[in-house]
């Protein structure tokens, strides 16, 4: 349960406060800046890519430019097309950082309530069933024929990553409704006359949000690598419009010839934003921690 | 015993017939025009009829849904729109290249997990369990096709170890004669050794990919469940009773040896669905590329053969596994050996444990 | 030397920024032929007396002082190895739980085999007859099924007296038992001490018994060590302490025990204890007996704060007060240590 | 007219393997105004069970349940839920009673808000609300700090306090008390159950107290029932069934008990205050030949 040692919230102080500590090995103070930090690429880089002036135009190529090395005017060199790598990178974000959340957000509405109903009675079975069933089937082969079915919009893209991710939310929150039903302040508050619909939502809810939220930011994180792994493999948004996944793809076979600029810095990026949004996810693990373990 | 393994086999059946209309229903509901998509778009009306009655789109909806079913019973899982080929010789020839790499990848990934999981929790809250968890959170961060991509800049390019990512063979290497189908496999039964080992060369990356990449959320689980075991009463006392440091882990392994059998399976069952990405990065002649090319194209018997074939291949591991385990464990193997016979009371030893604890 | 004799012992819970310590530097013995118990409430580290002695202390918890010497071998710096062939063998341990100490997966049988092996002792026919033997001595009933069954088809006094069994399997001289009967039901608790104490005392072992119940200690064991707070408030005979208690909270303790002479609806609802002081622990107290952060405690600077106890207790008998109203002055140490840290 | 009036009520569990558990087995029983019932018996003896069917926590299989007059069986689900007001209990565990993401106030001013739906107007202004909250609170001897407290910076004592405060701010007539003391310290119980006693003084409270501890309903039961198996195997005024138990059972479970007293009862004593090993060693034989 709790890890002993830790230092509680003294009883003046109230327990939602921000995390003052990570479980790793990162000091608090740290721990705080890394999570800061976090939140600034997530946010800032779709701004950047919708607000900042980009050194080059990221859909012109330049036929005298081709494929050249990092230097001061392309920073992150040129690509096959003599497209400016650092431009499309970030412009890429303005893409698929919002497609990962929109998704998520997405798959969230879609599930929690889902699971949150699924509890109990033949229509939960029912849900279940057909969420066991979908957990037989090939994930990415899934995705792309959903992508497939609807044409290949960035739109089209969020309904198949929702429709991945899902049933996570589904079984997530089904299983904290179903061990927070027994909880036995549940009991105490049905003892006292509340209401199902009270009990649903002072009780039972308010115990469950954290864990969803956690398992919120992993999916967005995850999403983000699905959709890069489907850009890669060339479904989803159209070229030229740059994707990390697809800038990846363009990039490997100069990868290949040695010339590694074109498929790095995409690669980096997308790494920077799973990473950051793996911060976040820990962060706020942290902070509902802190109220469970006083336990 | 037999009328739980028969209840065992009847809902594996149902969920594969529900498997076998969802593969249908997705794979008929896409768009497009598969006659169009095979003719090019200068094809004319009278070409498009001739080709959609000789697929068999002409007929209704419910007629193609039974013929379907039924061919898909009989083994038939019908013929590519796009190469002629049929379906099930093709994921027969195509299948074991995909295993080829794809079992010693995760046993590779078993091996790593299980080693390093062990020995963080052992270890835990020192430098190597704190090594070991940062070393994981890098490595679930990391897409599968990163740390393809990452893996054959390092060592095809930059290092010049390991042979250039163009498939299985290259065109020095001569194919076996025909037997299984299988190149692997005929190569083996050709004994033709040369083949055999430039096939294993180029599935090194292939497998180190995989290793990699399913040790890390393997190696947190056992992790996670180690740790739980060894804080617990249980080994608390055969410490307490002096046993060896070896028979303290095996009884924390035993009490874990479900959860990671299920693990084990649910990975296999995502590396399968993820066989496309390592083999596109790779040009691998397995499965997963093929279905992928079959997605793209819109080639829709081999979409659903291959969504019958990963979906009915991870259900029938799921009903496995679960019988295992509950046969494994002598706390749930008498429920299902005995029903209603109690060593006692009334209460089922589960409920009793669980009460007085 | 004969028995077990502790010295100073000091165990610590050690977290990235703070040190809690859990024992005080305690000292006690446990002479040959004698069963000792150590009683005392939720979060006194009872437990993580017995847990140091036979250094099954799980990290963070760590001795960090203090001697402890059983039979004339001194085992604080001994290597792990050796350690672990005393446990067992020399030294027996009874669980609280039977079902959570037992092997659920494997064999009663195996379980035995396994102690056995585990000391390099030959696994036949002769050490399974001495397994039988030792069930039957603790009443259990159709031992060869037993053996050949599996924990949880028994029931909780059945287990109960196989995990006795085991502990005594290869003749220890001393067995250490932390609360071996508070997971069972009431009538079957005085059976299974019956039996405990019976073995020990048949075969002139010595007994160490974990406690929190005052009846335990009263009706089975022949000296008593009261701990509060990571120190031993008192120590000696039953008959003396239980008659004639010295430390304030022993008196308290004892109080608060509704006694069976004493008129109904009065005893033990007017001879309340300072509820104030004692109620004021951390919050992690008492909520998991035996799980190490139970035993942390946040004090820092115990001798002050036991001073600082005892002075207030004896000059306050404020029994009757409903308490906590005004928190009694102990309460402060506690609160100021705790934010201090966060 | 008692309080409680309930006859031939029973309850059976399916356990998951199929199989069914009589919990209750034909338990009738009337409790009086400002009386306390005791209910003893051994885990699984199906007494937490009876207090929750007397509260209709659990729908009973079949039987009568009168409460004040009312058959609660037959009340709506919204009737039910209204008169629970009056009809309270306090859990064995204090902790997991209370929702840990709720303030004290919250939790003690739930049952208000509650009743205030339920068109209970005295409780309609928020100041009067806080009023009766912090006047509870402190009835139970906890002051206006813990207000903004959540549970986990309590202990165990003071969590126990405010599941009391929670049952009684809506001023019941009845409350079960489901093992309220069994999870607290020895030295907190004390206190515990003396605050009880002296609310049901000044609040004219009925008690049923469910307990496995025969010298706490001893001590704080006017009756006892004896529960095993799910059947009351004898009932009485507490001092005919613990002083003088006529059925095996209650002998049986009353030999179990093990006084805190060395020497205190020549039938259970043994040799445990011995000091020196060898007669030690003979007591404990001659304690053998007594309880055998």
């Amino acid at each position: 349960m709790s890890i002993q040692g830790l230092p509680r919230t003294s009883p003046g102080l109230r327990v939602t406060g921000w995390p003052r500590r990570s479980r790793n090995f990162l000091t608090n103070k740290s721990s705080t800046v890394l999570t800061a930090i976090a939140v600034a690429v997530i946010v800032g880089l779709p701004l950047l890519a919708l607000f900042a002036p980009l050194p080059h135009d990221p859909f012109r190529p330049d036929t005298n430019a081709i494929g050249i090395a990092p230097n001061g005017i392309h920073w992150f060199g040129t690509d096959g097309n003599g497209m400016d790598v650092f431009s499309r990178t970030i412009e890429a974000a303005k893409l698929d950082l919002p497609i990962a959340l929109a998704a998520t957000a997405l798959s969230l509405v879609v599930g929690v309530p889902l699971g949150l109903f699924a509890t109990s009675g033949r229509i939960g079975d029912a849900i279940m069933r057909v969420i066991d069933a979908f957990a037989a089937l090939p994930i990415i082969v899934i995705a792309v024929v959903s992508i497939k079915l609807m044409g290949g919009g960035a739109t089209d893209v969020i309904l198949a990553i929702a429709v991945v991710a899902a049933p996570r939310f589904v079984r997530l929150s089904r299983a904290s409704a179903m061990t927070l039903r027994s909880a036995r302040y549940v009991e105490a508050a049905a003892a006292i006359g509340c209401s199902p619909v009270r009990i649903a939502f002072n009780h039972i809810f308010r115990n469950a949000y954290g864990v969803v939220l956690v398992q919120a930011t992993l999916t967005a994180a995850n999403a983000l690598g699905t959709i890069a792994a489907l850009n890669f493999l060339g479904v989803g948004v159209k070229p030229p419009t740059p994707t990390w996944g697809a800038m990846i793809n363009d990039g490997v076979s100069m990868l290949i010839r040695g010339e590694w600029w074109a498929a790095a810095f995409p690669t980096a990026a997308m790494l920077l934003a799973i990473a950051s949004l793996n911060v976040i996810a820990g962060a706020v693990e942290n902070k509902i921690e802190r109220v469970e373990r006083v336990r | 015993m037999i009328r739980y393994i028969i209840s065992r086999i009847a809902i594996a059946a149902l969920l594969l017939f529900g498997l076998v209309t969802l593969s249908f229903g997705l794979v008929s509901l896409l768009p497009g025009d598969p006659a169009v998509a095979l003719l090019g778009e200068y094809a004319t009306p009278a070409d498009i009829a001739r080709i959609n009655s000789q697929l068999g789109l002409d007929k209704p909806f419910w007629e193609r849904y039974f013929d379907y079913i039924g061919n898909t019973v009989s083994g038939d899982l019908g013929k590519s729109f796009f190469t002629g080929s049929p379906v099930s010789s093709e994921i027969l020839t195509r299948l074991p290249n995909t295993l080829i790499y794809l079992v010693p990848g995760l046993l590779l990934a078993l091996l790593i997990g299980m080693g390093m999981g062990t020995w963080a929790a052992y270890r835990y809250g020192r430098a190597a369990d704190k090594t070991f968890t940062a070393g994981v959170s890098v490595l679930m961060a990391m897409p599968e096709f990163v740390l393809a991509l990452l893996l054959l800049f390092i060592f095809y390019q930059q290092l010049h170890i390991a042979p250039a990512p163009l498939g299985m063979l290259s065109s020095v290497d001569i194919p076996p004669p025909r037997v299984t189908g299988s190149v692997a496999l005929d190569a083996v039964i050709a004994g033709k050794w040369t083949t055999v080992s430039s096939i294993l060369s180029r599935a090194a990356l292939p497998i180190v990919t995989i290793g990699l990449f399913f040790a890390a959320p393997f190696g947190k689980t056992v992790r996670t469940g180690l740790l739980q075991v060894l804080n617990s009463p249980q080994i608390e006392f055969a410490r307490a009773c002096g046993l060896r440091p070896m028979q303290v882990f095996r009884y924390a392994l035993s009490d874990v040896r479900g959860a990671l059998m299920t693990y084990m399976v649910l990975l296999f069952a995502a590396a399968l669905s993820g066989a496309a990405i390592v083999e596109s990065v790779f040009a691998w002649p397995g499965v997963g590329g093929w279905s992928l090319d079959g997605v793209l194209k819109g080639d829709v018997p081999v979409i659903q053969g291959f969504v019958l074939i990963m979906g009915a291949t991870s259900l029938i591991g799921y009903v496995l596994l679960d019988t295992l385990i509950t046969l494994l464990d002598p706390r749930t193997r008498n429920t299902v050996l005995h029903a209603k016979k109690w060593h006692f009371g009334l209460r089922s030893p589960r409920q009793a444990a669980t009460t007085r604890a | 030397m004969t028995g077990l004799h502790v010295k100073d012992l000091v165990t610590e819970f050690h977290s990235r920024d703070k040190v809690t310590r859990a024992l005080h530097g305690i000292s006690f013995e446990v002479g040959s032929n004698e069963i000792v118990g150590i009683v005392g409430e939720s979060g006194s580290g009872k437990s993580t007396v017995v847990r140091s002695v036979i250094k099954l202390l799980m990290p963070p918890g760590k001795v960090t002082d203090g001697t402890v010497t059983f039979h004339g071998t001194e085992l604080s710096n001994m290597p792990d190895r050796k350690i672990r062939q005393l446990r067992g063998k020399d030294i027996g341990f009874v669980a609280q739980n039977p079902f959570s100490a037992l092997n659920p997966v494997v064999r009663i049988e195996k379980q035995f085999a396994n102690i056995a092996k585990a000391h390099g002792l030959k696994v036949d026919s002769e050490s399974r007859s001495r397994a039988l033997e030792l069930l039957t001595s603790t009443g259990v009933n159709d031992p060869e099924r037993v053996m050949r069954g599996y924990a949880h088809e028994l029931s909780g006094g059945m287990a109960q007296r196989v995990v006795i069994a085991m502990a005594l399997y290869l003749n220890p001289k001393l067995v250490i038992a932390d609360e071996p009967t508070t997971a069972l039901d009431l009538t079957v608790q005085r059976q299974v001490l019956d039996t405990l104490t019976r073995l020990t005392r048949d075969s002139g072992r010595s007994m160490l018994v974990v406690t929190h119940d005052l009846g335990v200690v009263a009706n089975y064991c022949d000296r008593v060590l009261v701990m509060y707070k990571g120190n031993i408030v008192e120590q000696g005979p039953v008959s003396e302490v239980f008659v004639h208690p010295q430390d304030p909270y022993t008196v308290s303790l004892l109080n608060s025990v509704v006694r069976p002479e004493a008129a109904p609806a009065e005893a033990g609802l007017e001879a309340g204890p300072p509820e104030a002081a004692l109620d004021a622990r951390p919050p992690e107290a008492g909520l998991e007996a035996g799980s190490p952060e139970v035993e942390s405690n946040p004090l820092a600077q115990p001798p002050a704060v036991v001073l600082n106890r005892r002075g207030q207790r004896t000059a306050t008998p404020d029994a009757g007060e409903p308490a906590l109203a005004v928190p009694a002055p102990s309460v402060h140490p506690t609160e100021l240590s705790e934010s201090r840290s966060t | 007219m008692p309080i409680i009036e309930i006859k031939d009520v029973r309850k059976t569990f399916r356990t998951p393997q199929g199989h069914t558990l009589n919990a209750v087995d034909g338990i009738s029983l009337s409790v009086e105004r400002g009386e306390t019932l005791g209910i003893i018996g051994e885990s699984g003896s199906g007494k937490s069970t009876l207090g929750r069917l007397i509260l209709r926590l659990h729908e009973a299989d079949s039987g009568t349940i009168l409460l004040e007059g009312e058959d609660i069986r037959s009340l709506s689900k919204r009737q039910l839920r209204k008169r629970r007001r009056s009809w309270q209990i306090v859990f064995q565990e204090p902790f997991a009673s209370l929702n840990p993401r709720l303030t004290i106030r919250q939790i003690v001013e739930e049952p208000l808000i509650v009743a205030k739906q339920f068109g209970a107007s005295e409780y309609r202004s928020k100041a009067e609300r806080l009023r009766l909250v912090t006047s509870t609170l402190e009835e139970v001897g906890l002051s206006e700090d813990f207000l903004d407290r959540r549970p986990a910076n309590l202990s165990g004592g003071q969590q126990q306090r405010v599941g009391i405060a929670r049952c009684l701010v809506t001023d019941p007539s009845l409350v079960v008390l489901d093992e309220p003391t069994s999870s607290l310290d020895l030295t907190i119980r004390a206190s515990i159950l003396r605050m009880l006693a002296e609310l049901q003084v000044s609040r004219g409270l009925t008690y049923v107290f469910i307990s496995h501890d025969i010298d706490t309903v001893r001590h704080f039961c006017s009756r006892v029932a004896v529960m095993h198996r799910g059947q009351f195997v004898e009932t009485g005024t507490t001092h005919q069934v613990l002083s003088n138990p006529q059925q095996p059972y209650t002998q049986k479970l009353m030999a179990a008990a093990m006084p805190p007293i060395p020497y205190s009862d020549s039938s259970t004593a043994n040799a445990s205050s011995a000091v020196n090993a060898s007669s030690a060693a003979n007591a404990s034989s001659a304690a053998k030949a007594v309880s055998a």
